[in-house]
């Protein structure tokens, strides 16, 4: 009983935190068709964020708030600088400006900060645990549950009832015309990499909050799990972003307790051969999302 | 066979050889080295912009072929007294079994053209992001399995002794052919059609082209490039690991191709000698800064940033990369046949 | 005209937490020699090129260093790195040396006979670590973690539990895990369901994945002791585990900075201060200023910079170091060193010196 | 209303229009006539705010517009139907018709009238609410296009080339829509390949020739001058 | 003239329903195109037209009914076989491969069905000069303007060397000159090619002087069909689709 308790928390957990960082992904991804390569160093941000404000006088909480509020302003920057000059004229140059730039944060981390891990403040409640049935769980565990249905209803509510989802799937498309209809495009495609910034620095913080600690390159795992999930859940559904990141998260912690040890290390292989397969047979994803408006 | 290409081809050949020439004569080891590498490069990236250039279907999976050739030419041209220190757990049957170099590239090469055969057919029906994304899977599947099949990888761990062959010269040799083929593959009839498909897959589809077969056609000369290139590379390296065909290996070819403009072979040589020159320029300024200890403080990753910079510049101005679609040979036809129209 | 030893370790990059105390501690080593003398009157120039944590560059940096001069190599402090610059010193006919690689492939069978190492290999490290678990400690059953990802975390495993099984003890259970995974409740769940605790858990990862396997062990409860190589010894590990969860934590490493260790100690970081303006972060520091000084006595017997000479005297040197006493076996039997280990214990978040360790008996490369 | 004065308009080194000068009155129907590539639509693209002139005046009920963008036109009552059958074509008709309203968002009632307004007007596009506006037909993406910018409430409306594409018999009504917006009190300049029905409800036409204008007047004027034809080639 | 195949050398659609969800695009709709004929098909905004085209070559599924090429069943058939059976067909929207050049574009068409390279210039060479594209044959296609694009269209898929073409509006936003062009080349392909035309237009002056029949549908139902004169007297089709154009063009 324990056992499969642990199990199902471990997999909603987990999958709670793809999926946050899925969604940062795809509102980008999905909407805009650009693929953000220095998503995860938006992650990063928020880890020396909380690096440099820690064994300061604030309270975790002000902390937190400020290192996400610095991942918000690295999306509006990424926007600026990788983006704006080059958005819809090449998707491949989109890829690799925004890996350019990722190459140049996770750089520059290291020359003005350290190529070493570097801890960040944590409160409590992130080390303590529950006992239940049986099994032992981590808060930090039923907290990143917590927030990432309070982030994806909001987040729904944004994208579903509000005009500005419209707006940017609009200026998305044809930028001049969504203008034509007196929509602010540039504001609009701005405020979507606000949000993947406000996302990529709450799933940020719950990360972090697994590993105690930032390095440069702590933005690389998080953006290939949001990638993944993205493309199987279905590239241009955010619904399907969440599924794929919940489902990403199953697979992963399934193969982790079944696996004996010896094909545990076949993990990630097992993984991405599943991944093919979905794709092979659903080549737009579990859920296609809005239907697409080509035709002859 | 178009009538710029001879054109094309001489243009591209020149700076190959100058660059092995130069190099070669220099006498500066290190030069050579950097020359050789940057053809190797070449090689892989010719290979990308068969398929990428031609199909416009971005591929991570091309250094994963590179692995394939890499591994597969070397455990067989590894000496034998090495091999038994270097791969212990080796197969019984094909343990004792030992090629020379050249036919061990050439088996490279062609075991990476047989994988990217059998396993990308049922991937090709995919286009746009998706097949994107299944390249990237492809990558990672292949890399695990490099990282983790120690019998014939060594596993994580370098895998060591395989004997130096690839000079400048044969390198040299190797790339200009790699120039030729890539240009005459964009006139056969398959790169045609990729091209065509590229632009618009259903008004292709609506003239009778079979986009899957098409696409695996370009997909598997691209692997044979690509393990080519791996087994050249191996040979000259000698001594490698699993990580050396990831994803920071896969963003830099891809940088000098998207740089140089993926729709044609002028781009791929234009990017790989851009790329590759600036970073050991730049490279080279950071030393200097550094030894000459001309600042307080030491100078790290600077050659990253530079070029990352360099990158997003060159991009947001010509975002289909500096040659775009059309090969230098066409674009000189194209002016001389304009001149006299000038008043 | 000066000896120029030449170094391509990497500041940037994977490779750089390792590399970059290594070449703190060079730098002040050289600093010194020069201060007293040089090496046979003459200067000691150091010259560093980043190696960017690549192969490929680390050998390009070495050709080039020896192209400008260099007469004595020391390279990075990994096989996979370092092993570029060694095979180049070795082809130029110069003694290369590097500074903490720690894998039994790190020998003269695999790079030739000028190739050393200053670290100790993991056949001694997992040795150790086995030894003084099983006979100092009395833990007779042991939990052992993997972590995949690199061939270091691997080989020190192996040579545990090899070395553990050899002297009585007894591996209830192996376990891997994957770098990067940040997930640990599937391994935790085995663990926990076995049907008998173990007395000591072995987990051979890195950071940061090391910080967030011992916490999740701790979280749940599990307070048997956690033992491990050098790679724990990293600031951030204590740092990130604080008093909380950094108890009862023992690890094998090269050096323990204070005069305990070694009586230079004091001198040693007192330099190190006035060169660099701040305490030594990490032991690792130990390994740049070792690799130096024994250059200078390996120089100093064979009266040159040959590298045969060189390699002779080191072959046939002892030497006293901030990092144990070393003694090379000769080129044909691999320059395996035999070394003496730290060993370094962690209680309520502060580390403090155990004692030297040398193991009785090691498992074959 | 309107008023621009010796306006030039390039892309790039190319030079669209030359010299353009014309007036829309309050309340009026205007026309601007002309042949493939003489300038229509870049001429209405500048008055859009997509291009800036870069030569000239612009103004508007007395303000000066010129060098304004896109979306301070459209607050200024603005609105544009461009002849490239802009769709957004992965949104639904209703979101079409829902973004053309963005400038009046605010304004909900008024926005179910405007919208009530244009399903009587195109009832296909009622039947259709929930069908992404790529897939509808060419027609029907013409008529969609008509209607999203009428959901904005111009006071002043641009149409270039309304009647591409679509069926002669909704042609007719489109024509009489227009003469019906006229009445209510909407400015509007059109733009047309079909002179001959153009000018039969234009109070006032301009016909453009290699980027200036050659011709203006009242259509009786100007069919009862010269040759249409010759003043299209710029005779 | 009849809708009746004068032989078994004939594309026809029988009874053809094609559904997008609810909606019923096609209803039984018939269809017979002889070669060396070329047939209008006319009929209101969404009646059908260009999903009829679609239904034909393949790019939409049918709900039921059975598309006949030279009297054999292709309707299961994907689009491409069907396009190397000799059906080709142009688009409402330009479709060219932009970044290839015009006499590329054109020989496209010649290799996708299996042909070499050099076949394909064979056949593309005399294209170019009919079409009077022997001046741009090497620009690139995204450099054309409007008139040129459309004419470098029906080459390409004049040169897949078709036993039926099907376009769709091609005269759309074309000036009276440039239609012109289109019509006199257009007017004598049949004959001298022995193909089959359906040709899709709102342009009623255009239709009516190249289409010897017409087939007029409106809601996804043929409601008229028979020579351009039966046709465009029927009252179905001026209530449905001619409006006060229909008294213009009767009289002309
Ligand atoms: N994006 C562009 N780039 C370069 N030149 C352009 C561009 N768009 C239009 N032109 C040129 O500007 C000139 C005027 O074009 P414009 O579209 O205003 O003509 P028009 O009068 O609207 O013609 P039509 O009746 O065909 O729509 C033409 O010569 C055209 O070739
Ligand atoms: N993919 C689709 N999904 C849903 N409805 C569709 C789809 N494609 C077409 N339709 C609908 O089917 C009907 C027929 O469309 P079709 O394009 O065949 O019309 P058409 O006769 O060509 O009209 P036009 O003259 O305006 O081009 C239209 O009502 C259209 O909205
Ligand atoms: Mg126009
Ligand atoms: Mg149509």
């Amino acid at each position: 009983m324990g056992f499969y308790i642990q199990y199902v928390v471990d997999a909603l957990s987990l999958g709670s935190l793809y999926a946050l960082m899925a969604l940062g992904l795809v509102i980008v991804y999905g909407i805009l068709k650009l693929v953000n390569f220095a998503y995860g160093e938006l992650i990063m941000i928020t880890g020396y964020t909380l690096f440099l404000l820690g064994g300061g006088p604030l309270p975790w909480l002000v902390m937190a708030m400020v290192a996400v509020l610095m991942a918000v302003l690295g999306g509006i920057l990424t926007e600026y600088t990788a983006f704006r000059p080059v958005r819809s004229k090449s998707v491949t140059a989109v890829l690799i400006t925004s890996f350019a730039l990722s190459t140049l944060l996770q750089n520059a981390a290291l020359l003005f900060i350290s190529p070493r891990a570097r801890t960040v403040p944590l409160p409590d409640i992130f080390t303590q645990t529950v006992r239940f049935a049986g099994a032992t769980i981590p808060l930090r565990n039923l907290i990143t549950i917590a927030v990432a249905v309070v982030m994806l209803a909001l987040f729904s509510w944004l994208m579903r009832r509000t005009i500005l989802g419209l707006a940017m799937r609009a200026a998305a498309t044809k930028f001049t015309m969504a203008r034509m209809l007196g929509i602010p495009a540039n504001l609009v495609i701005t405020s979507a990499f606000a949000i993947s910034g406000l996302l990529a620095g709450v799933a940020g913080l719950l990360w972090l909050g697994r590993i105690g600690s930032v390095v440069p390159g702590i933005g690389g795992e998080p953006l290939l799990i949001a990638f993944i999930a993205t493309v199987i859940g279905g590239m241009r559904s955010l619904p399907g972003a969440v599924l794929g990141g919940y489902l990403l998260a199953l697979i992963v912690t399934t193969l982790n307790y079944a696996l004996p040890p010896d094909l545990l290390k076949f993990k990630d292989a097992f993984t991405f051969s599943l991944v093919i397969l979905i794709l092979l047979w659903r080549p737009d994803g579990l859920l296609r999302g809005p239907a697409t408006g080509q035709r002859t | 066979m178009n009538k710029s290409t001879p054109i094309t081809a001489l243009c591209l050949l020149v700076p190959i050889l100058a660059l092995a020439l130069f190099a070669g004569l220099a006498g500066y080891p290190v030069f050579a080295r950097i020359a050789t590498l940057l053809l190797i490069n070449l090689i892989l990236v010719l290979g990308l912009q068969v398929f990428m250039g031609n199909s416009g279907i971005l591929s991570f999976a091309h250094i994963a072929f590179m692995a394939i050739g890499a591994y597969a030419s070397s455990v067989f041209s590894i000496p034998l007294q090495m091999r038994g220190m270097v791969l212990p757990e080796l197969y019984e049957p094909i343990s004792e079994l030992t090629l020379s170099p050249t036919v061990a590239i050439l088996f490279g090469g062609l075991m990476a053209t047989l994988i990217a055969a059998l396993v990308s057919y049922p991937l090709m029906r995919l286009s746009d992001a998706a097949a994107v994304i299944t390249s990237f899977a492809l990558l990672m599947v292949i890399h695990t399995i490099t990282v983790n099949w120690s019998q014939v990888t060594n596993g994580p761990r370098t895998l060591f002794g395989v004997p130096a062959f690839t000079t400048l010269p044969v390198v040299a040799v190797v790339a200009a052919l790699a120039v030729l083929a890539a240009l005459a593959f964009r006139q056969t009839r398959t790169g045609l059609l990729l091209r065509a498909l590229r632009d618009d897959e259903l008004a292709a589809v609506a003239m009778g082209a079979h986009p899957s077969r098409i696409r695996w056609c370009g997909f598997v000369v691209s692997a044979l490039f690509a393990g080519i290139a791996g087994g050249l590379w191996a040979h000259f390296i000698t001594s490698f690991q699993p990580n050396a065909f990831y994803l920071k290996e896969t963003f830099l070819i891809l940088a000098m191709l998207v740089i140089g403009g993926a729709g044609s072979v002028t781009g791929a040589v234009l990017g790989t000698f851009l790329v590759t020159l600036s970073f050991e320029g730049l490279r080279l300024t950071e030393t200097m800064i550094n030894t000459s200890n001309l600042l307080p403080l030491r100078l790290v990753g600077l050659t990253e940033i530079v070029l990352a910079l360099a990158m997003i510049m060159v991009l947001v101005l010509r975002p289909s990369g500096l040659m775009g679609a059309r090969e230098i040979g066409e674009l000189l036809i194209s002016r001389r046949r304009r001149t006299p129209d000038l008043p | 005209d000066d000896i120029v030893i030449g170094a391509s370790l990497s500041l940037t990059g994977v490779q750089a937490p390792l590399d970059e105390p290594g070449l703190k501690g060079a730098e002040v080593a050289v600093k010194y020699l020069n201060d007293n003398g040089g090496i046979l009157g003459q200067q000691v120039k150091l010259i560093n090129i980043d190696g960017k944590s690549d192969p490929i560059t680390v050998g390009n940096n070495t050709i080039q260093l020896l192209n400008n001069g260099a007469e004595l190599i020391i390279a990075p402090c990994d096989f996979d790195f370092g092993g570029p610059a060694s095979r180049e010193a070795q082809s130029a006919g110069f003694v290369g040396i590097s500074t903490c690689a720690s894998d039994p492939l790190y020998s003269s069978w695999s790079l030739g006979d000028k190739q050393f190492t200053l670290s100790m290999w993991n056949t001694a490290m997992g040795a150790t670590a086995a030894e003084f678990a099983y006979k100092d400690k009395d833990w007779k059953t042991a939990y052992v973690v993997t972590d995949q990802f690199l061939a270091y975390t691997k080989s020190l495993s192996r040579y545990f539990v090899q070395h553990y099984k050899d002297i009585g003890g007894e591996v209830l259970a192996e376990d891997s895990y994957t770098q990067g995974d940040q997930d640990f409740s599937a391994q935790l769940a085995r663990l926990q369901a076995l049907p008998e605790q173990p007395d000591v858990i072995f987990i051979s990862s890195y950071m940061p994945d090391l910080g967030t396997i011992i916490r999740a062990i701790r979280e749940v409860g599990i307070t048997a002791p956690i033992v491990g190589g050098d790679s724990y010894d990293d600031p951030s590990l204590i740092e990130s585990l604080g008093g909380k969860f950094g108890n009862d934590i023992y690890f094998v490493t090269h050096t323990w900075m204070g005069s305990e260790a070694h009586p230079k100690m004091e001198e040693f970081i007192e330099l190190y201060k006035a060169y660099h303006g701040a305490e030594p972060d990490t032991s690792f520091v130990a390994t740049g200023w070792d690799t130096v000084m024994m250059m200078a006595q390996g120089v100093e017997a064979a009266g040159s910079v040959e590298g045969a000479a060189v390699a002779l005297a080191l072959e046939e040197g002892q030497f006293d170091l901030l990092t144990g006493n070393l003694d090379y076996s000769d080129a044909a039997s691999g320059h395996m060193p035999t070394k003496a280990a730290a060993v370094v214990e962690l209680q309520g978040g502060e580390p403090a010196f155990v004692g030297w360790k040398t193991a009785e008996s090691q498992p074959a490369p | 209303m309107l008023e621009i004065r010796n306006i030039e308009l390039r892309y790039g080194a190319v030079v669209a229009v030359k010299d353009v000068s014309l007036q829309v009155g309050q309340g009026e129907l205007v026309a601007l006539l002309g042949a493939n590539g003489a300038g229509k639509s870049t001429t209405l693209k500048a008055i859009a705010g997509v291009m800036k002139p870069t030569r000239g005046t612009m103004v508007l009920n007395g303000a000066n517009i010129l060098g304004q963008s896109p979306e301070q036109m459209v607050r200024r009552g603005i609105a544009m139907v461009p002849e490239t059958r802009d769709v957004f074509p992965d949104l639904t008709v209703e979101e079409n018709l829902r973004l053309g309203g963005f400038s009046r968002r605010h304004d909900r009632a008024g926005q179910a009238e405007l919208r009530e307004r244009m399903f009587t007007l195109f009832p296909i596009l009622a039947e259709r609410i929930a069908q992404p506006a790529g897939t509808l037909s060419g027609g029907q993406q013409q008529m969609l296009v008509i209607a999203r910018a009428m959901m904005s409430d111009p006071k002043l409306l641009l149409l270039d080339e309304p009647s591409l594409g679509l069926a002669p018999v909704i042609v007719d009504q489109l024509f009489d829509l227009i003469r019906d917006l006229k009445k209510s009190g909407t400015t509007i300049l059109l733009v047309e390949q079909n002179a001959g029905k153009a000018m039969r409800i234009a109070d006032r036409n301009y016909v453009i020739a290699l980027g200036r204008i050659a011709a203006e007047g009242t259509s009786k004027e100007i069919t009862g001058g010269s040759d249409l034809r010759a003043i299209y080639l710029g005779g | 003239m009849t809708g009746k195949p004068d032989s078994a050398l004939c594309l026809s659609a029988e009874a053809v329903s094609v559904r997008f969800g609810s909606l019923k695009a096609l209803d039984t709709v018939d269809l017979v195109l002889n070669r060396g004929e070329i047939l209008g098909l006319i009929g209101p905004n969404g009646s059908g037209k260009t999903t009829l085209i679609n239904a034909i070559t393949g790019q939409v599924p049918l709900a039921s009914g059975r598309v006949l090429c030279d009297g054999e069943d292709i309707s299961a058939l994907p689009p491409r076989e069907r396009a190397l059976r000799g059906i080709l067909r142009s688009f409402q929207t330009v479709r060219l491969f932009r970044d290839l050049t015009v006499s590329e574009n054109i020989e496209v068409a010649v290799v996708a069905k299996g042909g070499s390279r050099r076949e394909a210039q064979k056949i593309a060479q005399p294209l170019i000069e009919e079409f009077g594209l022997g001046e741009k044959c090497d620009e690139l296609a995204a450099a054309l303007n409007y008139g040129d694009e459309r004419r470098v269209e029906i080459a390409r898929a004049l040169a897949a060397e078709p036993k039926y073409l099907l376009l769709d509006e091609p005269a759309a936003g074309m000036n009276e000159e440039e239609s012109e062009g289109l019509l006199s080349i257009l007017k004598t392909l049949p004959e001298r090619r022995g193909l089959g035309i359906i040709i899709i237009d709102h342009d009623m002056p255009l239709i009516m002087r190249l289409c010897s029949r017409l087939q007029a549908i409106a809601s996804g139902k043929t409601i008229a069909t028979g020579s351009v004169n039966e046709v465009r007297h029927a009252p179905a089709v001026i209530e449905a689709y001619l409006g006060s154009d229909a008294g213009e063009l009767l009289h002309a």
